[in-house]
């Protein structure tokens, strides 16, 4: 590579066709992945090839922070979730994207409600790319439980009358286990539903009562899934993508059904595309326009897949028709009619910040996970 | 009491043998038992397509190796982790061998000092010394590609074979390597005719421990590696504990891949060399 | 011919220092390089936490009993774990010194669980031991229990799974120390009158001991670190909440680095602690040639 | 174990791949007896003496004490003593527990093992040395130590194998007084491996000579000494020079034999008649210099003490090997008689 | 490496904690000679060997090869070679590989190679275990692949340790001359370590008396045998009855001595006057059943070949150790007499 030029302004189009480096975090190629590459072969000029590496979200920060303590940065693009974009923004990581030449990703200014709400936490630094209003759902199989519970009240009055039949993963692992748990201070009615330490009395009261009729929290969503398919489980929680793919994919029976308790807030989530400091002003100037497209409806109805993060599209009016015929196919037959209704008639909220939901995950740790040690 | 000569019952020993052996025998059965019940359990599940609560999943399927195979790139990644693997495994076997040798056979002061020393990379997490090892690969140009990824392995694998190598060492009779000097065999040529070659058994258990945790070493890969020179546990680890829904098969269906390779490395290290009784074997009891 | 370099040569050597020892050259600066200064730049860390003065990092460990009590946990884990592996691993290697057919196979056949990696061993416990796996079918089948046993997702499953991938590790080594030690010293003892159970603990035992020492340690070190299937089998937030998983919240959660670092130096010091009280008794034991190879 | 009246040895055989290194070794052996198993290097010597420590099982064969089978019992159930060739001392005990280790396995009382243990050591004047490691002995010093800790049990049967090898030719005397005399006085039974005649002669009740894994002659050491079985346990027995012959008549008990440049008169070991082909079997110390006899040109002239040995050879290039008190130089002629009685003659095919 | 015209030690000393093994041994070997180093079992001999090899560094003194300082080289770079006292064959070797090693070191062609190990092997009498592994051997066959391996290499300097040790009496008569041999016609130095005073004294042509790590005396067989330097040597070299006595007087070059029931004359070993306490030497060879003499009770008789050897004891209960050729039974009491020239007077405090 010639001498690298990281500051200054930023091209409209690269000097010459770059490589692009793109760490996934989140799982987000599994949506962005045919978006991009299709970018690619139609702008050879600019971008000549990509490569794809995936990772987990905390180790994401200790190789981006040796790249640039060693001021030799070759990951281009990161795709992650909330998680990864705070701790990068708190450790100051990312590029910042905005507003500088903000006219050059227009398509964020189509964003659904929701996924807006969600880009004031990336600030500066991140461009969402997908979106969906997550959960929390109750999920089960109707021969198991024909009457599911309807109310926060239900669902402790069911666990107390069957020992060890409701589960949530460890939330600290898994999407819904922290869905359930961000969820709970919106129906429960808490004081300050952003305030894990301080404002989340009626949760945590909650948490610790069911506690008592869990018999285990599994370490990740999917062997909560395995449990309700195998009957070792009756109710666990989920979200709308944990409902639909697992479904598709078979590792849950077809005929699982969900339900939601009175009262919820959506409590939604996004992946974000972000750019490390010290990439070359060219490659970044490629990656923007990339962004650019990936933010045209006709892309973002890719991401709808098989509802791995139902809906999917992050910017508005991108109806599921738009969508490739697999995704259509997919979600034809998995998808659940009932989605539009209860996206349009519940609440969004967005998920605690970094800092508060780790608070949450450790307070529940200790009380909640850890309290199994003394008995 | 004829003088029949009637070939001995060859077994009579061993069967008779105290019920300390039938216990052994039957422990080392039922970790047999244990083991295919898991390996077992993993390779029918990654076959399967649906397997809710029956002995047997509903149907069979090859989608999920189909599928990591595709989103991993894997061939590519295995040819990745099978040089990375050869290379620490050669490396270390090369430095740390010589080093043991002197541990194992000279006391000079400072001795006890340096096998602390040598102790430590082993004890340390790589939480306190991967990202700076890291940046220092990066700052020299090393991290980013293979060379990054096979130095970094080698700080827990020197050692490694350095600790497990001493008390092999120990137990080879001096007076061998003095009969080869006397041979007029330099330092190089003992090791090479005459140390290796008894030192076989114990080079081999420490290669293969070596490689297993070569590639099994997640956070140090991870950390030097560049975007063509990921190795397979990245991989695996990533279906493990990636944010996202994958089905259990596929997670299944990597882990069943990662073992695969394992075992043909295994088996092909054991083609070579037997990891018994290579030497002393022949002053065992014949049949 | 000076008269004065050899002999001062010559009284180096006496005490053990000659050219030999450049051997320990590469090895030497592999770890110097690689190893001391990113340890010690981590090592400096720890005294660098964002509060509390230079020991903050230590002392948040440490008055926190929810994360002190870690050492305990995985104290408790490794150290049964370790012994286990190597106390099983003894007899079987002992009973495979002698020829017999099928050696070689069931000798491989042993080792393979090394191949496994912690996911297939935990994904494995998972299917084969959860409450509809077939363990579980099997026991109920034969109407030996009606509930399922809990043997997943508690403190057996990640000793279970430390047993599976330590033990084929603690046997390879054990076997291959054995075979060095040579079979006409246990034949004498055999015609001094002694049975197989002094034999073996007279004789064997006594040769072994500083690669069952080894042994020893490595397995420990290496279920001391347990963290995959500590979070992937265990109950990690409870009773196999090893002090990995406190590491790691700290490094990768809170990013709080210092904090991480303390803790991994916290880790690094009680392995310390333990391999040194074994390798100190080891020492009380003979090491030198055991004849095997001679 | 307890004493037994005699062990029986039943054409024990072992052997390695389709090679034999002993076979049909049928031997009997009173309580108090002193066997010495003696033959060429690679005999089967320590084979034998394996065999029947119970350390290597038998290829066909049995072994009987008294009326008990002894070959399927596990060597810590026979009860027998044994020196190995090797030594194979513990390397990480010293040299006191070494030699106590078996009275400790016959968990006998702190102070009878302590007691018993230095009078052994003592024995093997190694008192200096109790406390080393046997890595820091000399080759000599390790080889008692091994005698000590066989001898210490005063075991019903010992077995030696070439015990003072390593020795110096002072203490393998006093070593050698001190076994006959542990034999005599403890009433032991002694198996001895050697491959010295002299040592086997002076100690031995009966030798057993073996050639290449089979048994040659069993007899004592005067009928060895002088009437070997045949042409092998001669050469064996120090008949250095064996010349190949034809005999031309016979004389009263005597054969006269000749060869190129060389007529003998000697005494046949089985009847011969005029014509067959002999191997005459002559020590060299019983070849001396005299007047009237066989011309031979002297080569080589060792000293040996008192004595040389020379190595000469007949005017048709035959070697002999003669004992003289003067000491001739080479090139010397000089001619050698035997007494008829000391020329053995021995058919030639005979092995 | 190449020839060399002197070997020189000088002090050379090895400690063993605060015990030297071997003090001050200072020596010079010249090309081709054949040095014989004796001793009792543990006075220093193997330590000696090891030095000289580069096997122990030293604690004191040095070795000079002509003018270059020798004891700082490696052993791989003083070009000697080696027989083991333990044989110390590469256990993971064949015979032929053990053997051909050496020459692969030093890289000769593999023709060169394969001629000369055959030929060693032939020499040692292993052509038919070549191929074997040395676990696979007998005693006396692993240490015959010992000598191959050492003399395939015909090193400048070779070192025997107790080569012949675990061999038959005929072999190693025939070892011993192959050795000569070969010292002599491949025009080797060799240094020679053994217990067995006839193997030195039929080899060497300097024989080296070592007792605990000190040199007592240096000189040709002949010297050694007739005139040992004190007693110890006398001891040693076989003069088996050392017998306390008193000088009573001086006849010429003889002394008479005189103990409790005896009375004999012998030859000084250094000027001695009457009454001095003094040591007599010999050997039970030169003390004869004669008419005129000592007085003496059989004790013990053992059968020796041609001879007997017997224990007998004055009347005043000094033991006595003679050799007779007609053979007395335990309890008859025979005389005993020996040459004056054969007896040997020293100075008791010698030592
Ligand atoms: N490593 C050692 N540590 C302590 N003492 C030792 C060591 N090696 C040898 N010695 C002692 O040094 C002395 C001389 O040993 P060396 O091996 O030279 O004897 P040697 O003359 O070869 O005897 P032998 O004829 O029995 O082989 C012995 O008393 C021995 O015990
Ligand atoms: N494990 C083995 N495998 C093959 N051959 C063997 C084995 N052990 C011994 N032999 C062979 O058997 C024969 C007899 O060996 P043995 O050890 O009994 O000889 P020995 O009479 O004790 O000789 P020495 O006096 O040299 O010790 C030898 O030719 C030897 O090579
Ligand atoms: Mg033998
Ligand atoms: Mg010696």
């Amino acid at each position: 590579k010639p001498q690298r030029n990281t500051g200054g302004t930023v091209p409209d189009k690269p000097s010459t066709a770059v490589t692009i480096n793109i760490l996934d975090v989140a799982g987000d190629l599994q949506l962005t992945q045919g978006m991009i590459d299709e970018f690619v072969s139609h702008h050879h000029d600019q971008i000549a090839k990509v490569t794809y590496a995936k990772a987990t979200a905390p180790e994401l920060v200790g190789k981006i922070k040796a790249q640039q303590n060693a001021g030799r940065v070759d990951i281009d693009l990161v795709l992650t979730g909330v998680d990864g974009l705070a701790a990068g923004i708190d450790q100051g990581l990312w590029t910042r994207l905005l507003p500088a030449y903000a006219n050059r990703l227009s398509g964020m200014n189509d964003y659904l409600p929701g996924a807006a709400a969600m880009q004031e936490l990336a600030g500066d630094y991140g461009v969402t790319v997908t979106y969906y209003p997550s959960g929390p759902l109750i999920e089960y199989l109707p021969t198991n439980v024909p009457n599911p519970p309807k109310t926060p009240a239900d669902l402790l009055t069911y666990a107390r009358a069957n020992p060890g039949a409701v589960q949530y993963a460890r939330p600290s692992n898994s999407g819904p286990g922290r869905t359930f748990l961000m969820g709970l201070p919106y129906l429960l009615g808490d004081s300050d539903p952003k305030d894990p330490i301080n404002g989340w009395a009626k949760t945590w009261d909650y948490l610790s009562e069911l506690n008592k009729y869990v018999t285990l929290y599994p370490s990740g969503t999917t062997e909560t899934m395995k449990n309700l398919a195998n009957g070792s489980a009756k109710i666990i929680a989920s979200t709308t993508g944990w409902d639909i793919n697992p479904r598709v994919l078979g590792t849950v029976p077809k005929e699982a059904a969900i339900g939601t308790l009175q009262g919820f807030h959506w409590v939604t989530d996004a992946h974000y595309a972000v750019i490390p400091k010290g990439v070359d002003v060219d490659e970044q100037a490629a990656i923007r326009n990339l962004l650019a497209d990936m933010l045209t409806p006709a892309q973002q109805a890719k991401a709808y897949d098989k509802g791995y993060f139902y809906p999917g599209p992050a910017i508005k009016d991108v109806p599921l028709s738009m969508a490739p015929q697999e995704s259509r196919q997919a979600l034809g037959e998995f998808g659940r009619p009932e989605y539009d209704q209860l996206i349009a008639d519940n609440p969004t909220e967005v998920p605690l910040d970094a800092k508060a939901l780790v608070a949450a995950f450790d307070r529940w740790d200790r009380e909640i996970g850890g309290a199994k040690v003394t008995k | 009491m004829t003088a029949i000569s009637v070939a001995r019952p060859r077994t009579r020993r061993r069967l008779a043998a105290s019920p300390g052996a039938w216990l052994v025998w039957g422990a080392v059965t039922f970790f047999f038992v244990m083991l295919a019940g898991v390996i077992g359990s993993v390779v029918v599940s990654s076959f399967g397509s649906h397997w809710f609560d029956t002995w047997l999943p509903q149907g069979w399927t090859t989608q999920w190796y189909r599928q990591a195979w595709q989103e991993f790139t894997l061939f590519d990644v295995l040819v990745v982790t099978v040089e990375v693997s050869l290379l620490v495994v050669g490396i270390s076997v090369l430095v740390g061998v010589p080093a043991s040798y002197v541990l194992a056979r000279r006391s000079f002061p400072g001795r006890r000092l340096l096998y602390l020393l040598f102790l430590l990379p082993i004890l340390m997490p790589p939480i306190t010394y991967g990202i700076p090892l890291a940046t220092v690969l990066y700052k020299y140009g090393f991290a980013g590609n293979m060379s990054g990824v096979v130095m970094a392995n080698l700080v827990p694998s020197v050692p490694f074979v350095i600790l497990t190598m001493t008390p092999f060492i120990e137990q080879v009779d001096p007076a061998i390597e003095r009969a080869a000097r006397m041979c007029g065999a330099r330092t190089w040529q003992v090791f090479l005719r005459i140390l290796a070659p008894l030192l076989i058994p114990g080079i081999l258990a420490a290669s293969i421990l070596v490689l297993v945790r070569t590639v099994g070493m997640f956070e140090l890969t991870f950390l030097t590696a560049g975007p063509d020179s990921q190795t397979l546990v990245v991989a695996l680890y990533y279906t493990m504990s990636a944010a996202g829904i994958r089905a259990q098969q596929s997670i299944d269906a990597m882990a069943v891949v990662y073992t695969s390779m394992m075992l043909i490395l295994l088996v092909v290290a054991l083609r070579f060399v037997n990891p018994t009784q290579l030497v002393a074997r022949v002053k065992e009891e014949p049949e | 011919m000076t008269p004065d370099r050899p002999a001062w040569r010559h009284r180096l050597a006496e005490r053990g220092i000659d050219r030999q020892l450049l051997l320990l050259l590469p090895a030497l600066l592999a770890v110097l390089l690689l190893f001391i200064y990113p340890f010690g730049y981590g090592l400096g860390l720890s005294f660098q936490p964002d509060h509390g003065g230079v020991l903050g990092a230590y002392r948040d460990f440490f008055t926190d009993a929810y994360q002190r009590d870690t050492i305990g946990t995985t104290l408790r884990l490794s150290l049964p774990a370790a012994l286990l592996n190597v106390m099983a691993s003894v007899p079987i290697a002992y009973r495979m010194r002698g020829r017999f057919r099928g050696k070689r196979t069931l000798t491989i056949v042993l080792v393979v669980p090394i191949t496994l990696g912690t996911v297939l061993t935990a994904e494995g416990l998972l299917n084969f031991l959860g409450p509809t796996g077939w363990f579980n079918r099997t026991l109920m089948a034969a109407g030996l229990t009606d509930t399922p046993l809990r043997l997943t997702n508690n403190y057996w499953g990640v000793f279970l799974s430390l047993v599976i991938t330590g033990f084929p590790f603690a046997f390879l080594l054990i076997l291959s120390y054995l075979s060095g030690i040579d079979p006409t010293l246990e034949r004498a003892a055999a015609t001094l009158g002694a049975g197989w159970w002094p034999r073996f603990h007279r004789i064997t035992l006594p040769l072994l001991a500083p690669g069952l020492a080894t042994t020893f340690c490595l397995t420990f070190v290496l279920a001391f670190s347990v963290f995959p299937s500590a979070v992937l089998v265990g109950d990690p937030a409870g009773a196999t909440r090893v002090i990995s998983i406190a590491a790691y919240h700290a490094a990768y959660e809170t990013y709080d680095y210092p904090l991480a670092s303390a803790i991994a130096v916290v880790m690094g010091a009680v392995e310390l602690a333990v391999v040194a009280a074994v390798l100190g008794l080891r020492s009380l034991f003979y090491t030198g040639s055991t004849g095997g190879k001679g | 174990m307890t004493a037994f009246r005699q062990l029986r040895l039943d054409g024990v055989t072992r052997r390695f791949g389709d090679r034999a290194a002993l076979s049909g070794l049928s031997l009997t052996i009173d309580r108090g007896e002193f066997i010495a198993l003696l033959g060429p290097s690679g005999c089967g010597k320590s084979t034998a003496l394996n065999c029947l420590a119970g350390l290597l099982p038998l290829s066909a064969g049995g072994i009987w004490q008294d009326d008990q089978r002894l070959d399927t019992l596990p060597p810590e159930r026979r009860g027998f003593g044994m020196v190995f060739q090797s030594y194979a001392l513990f390397p990480h005990l010293s040299v006191r527990r070494n030699v106590a280790f078996g009275l400790q396995m016959r968990r006998l009382p702190r102070a009878d093992v302590r007691r018993r243990t230095d009078e052994a050591i003592r024995l093997v004047r190694l008192e200096e040395h109790a406390t080393k490691l046997p890595a820091q002995l000399s080759g000599g010093q390790q080889q008692r130590v091994a005698i000590a800790r066989a001898v210490v049990l005063e075991p019903s049967l010992v077995l030696m194998d070439e015990p003072l090898s390593n020795l110096d030719a002072k203490l393998r005397l006093e070593m050698r007084t001190e076994i006959r005399r542990l034999h005599q006085s403890l009433g032991l039974t002694t198996v001895y491996v050697t491959h010295d005649q002299e040592e086997a002669l002076s100690m031995a009740d009966r030798l057993v000579v073996l050639r290449e894994g089979r048994v040659q002659q069993v007899g004592t050491p005067e009928e060895l000494h002088t009437r070997p079985a045949n042409r092998h346990v001669a050469d064996f027995m120090g008949y250095r020079n064996l010349l190949p012959l034809r005999v031309t008549g016979t004389h009263g008990g005597l054969v006269a034999v000749e060869g190129p440049g060389l007529t003998l008169r000697g005494t046949p070991a089985v009847p011969l008649s005029a014509g067959d082909r002999v191997v005459a079997a002559i020590r060299p110390e019983d070849l001396r210099p005299g007047d009237d006899g066989v011309p031979v040109t002297v080569e080589v002239v060792e000293y040996q003490g008192r004595e040389v040995a020379v190595e000469a050879r007949t005017d048709q290039g035959v070697p002999v090997h003669v004992r003289a008190v003067d000491r001739p130089a080479p090139g010397d002629k000089i001619t050698v008689r035997a007494d008829p009685a000391r020329v053995l003659v021995f058919p030639e095919e005979a092995s």
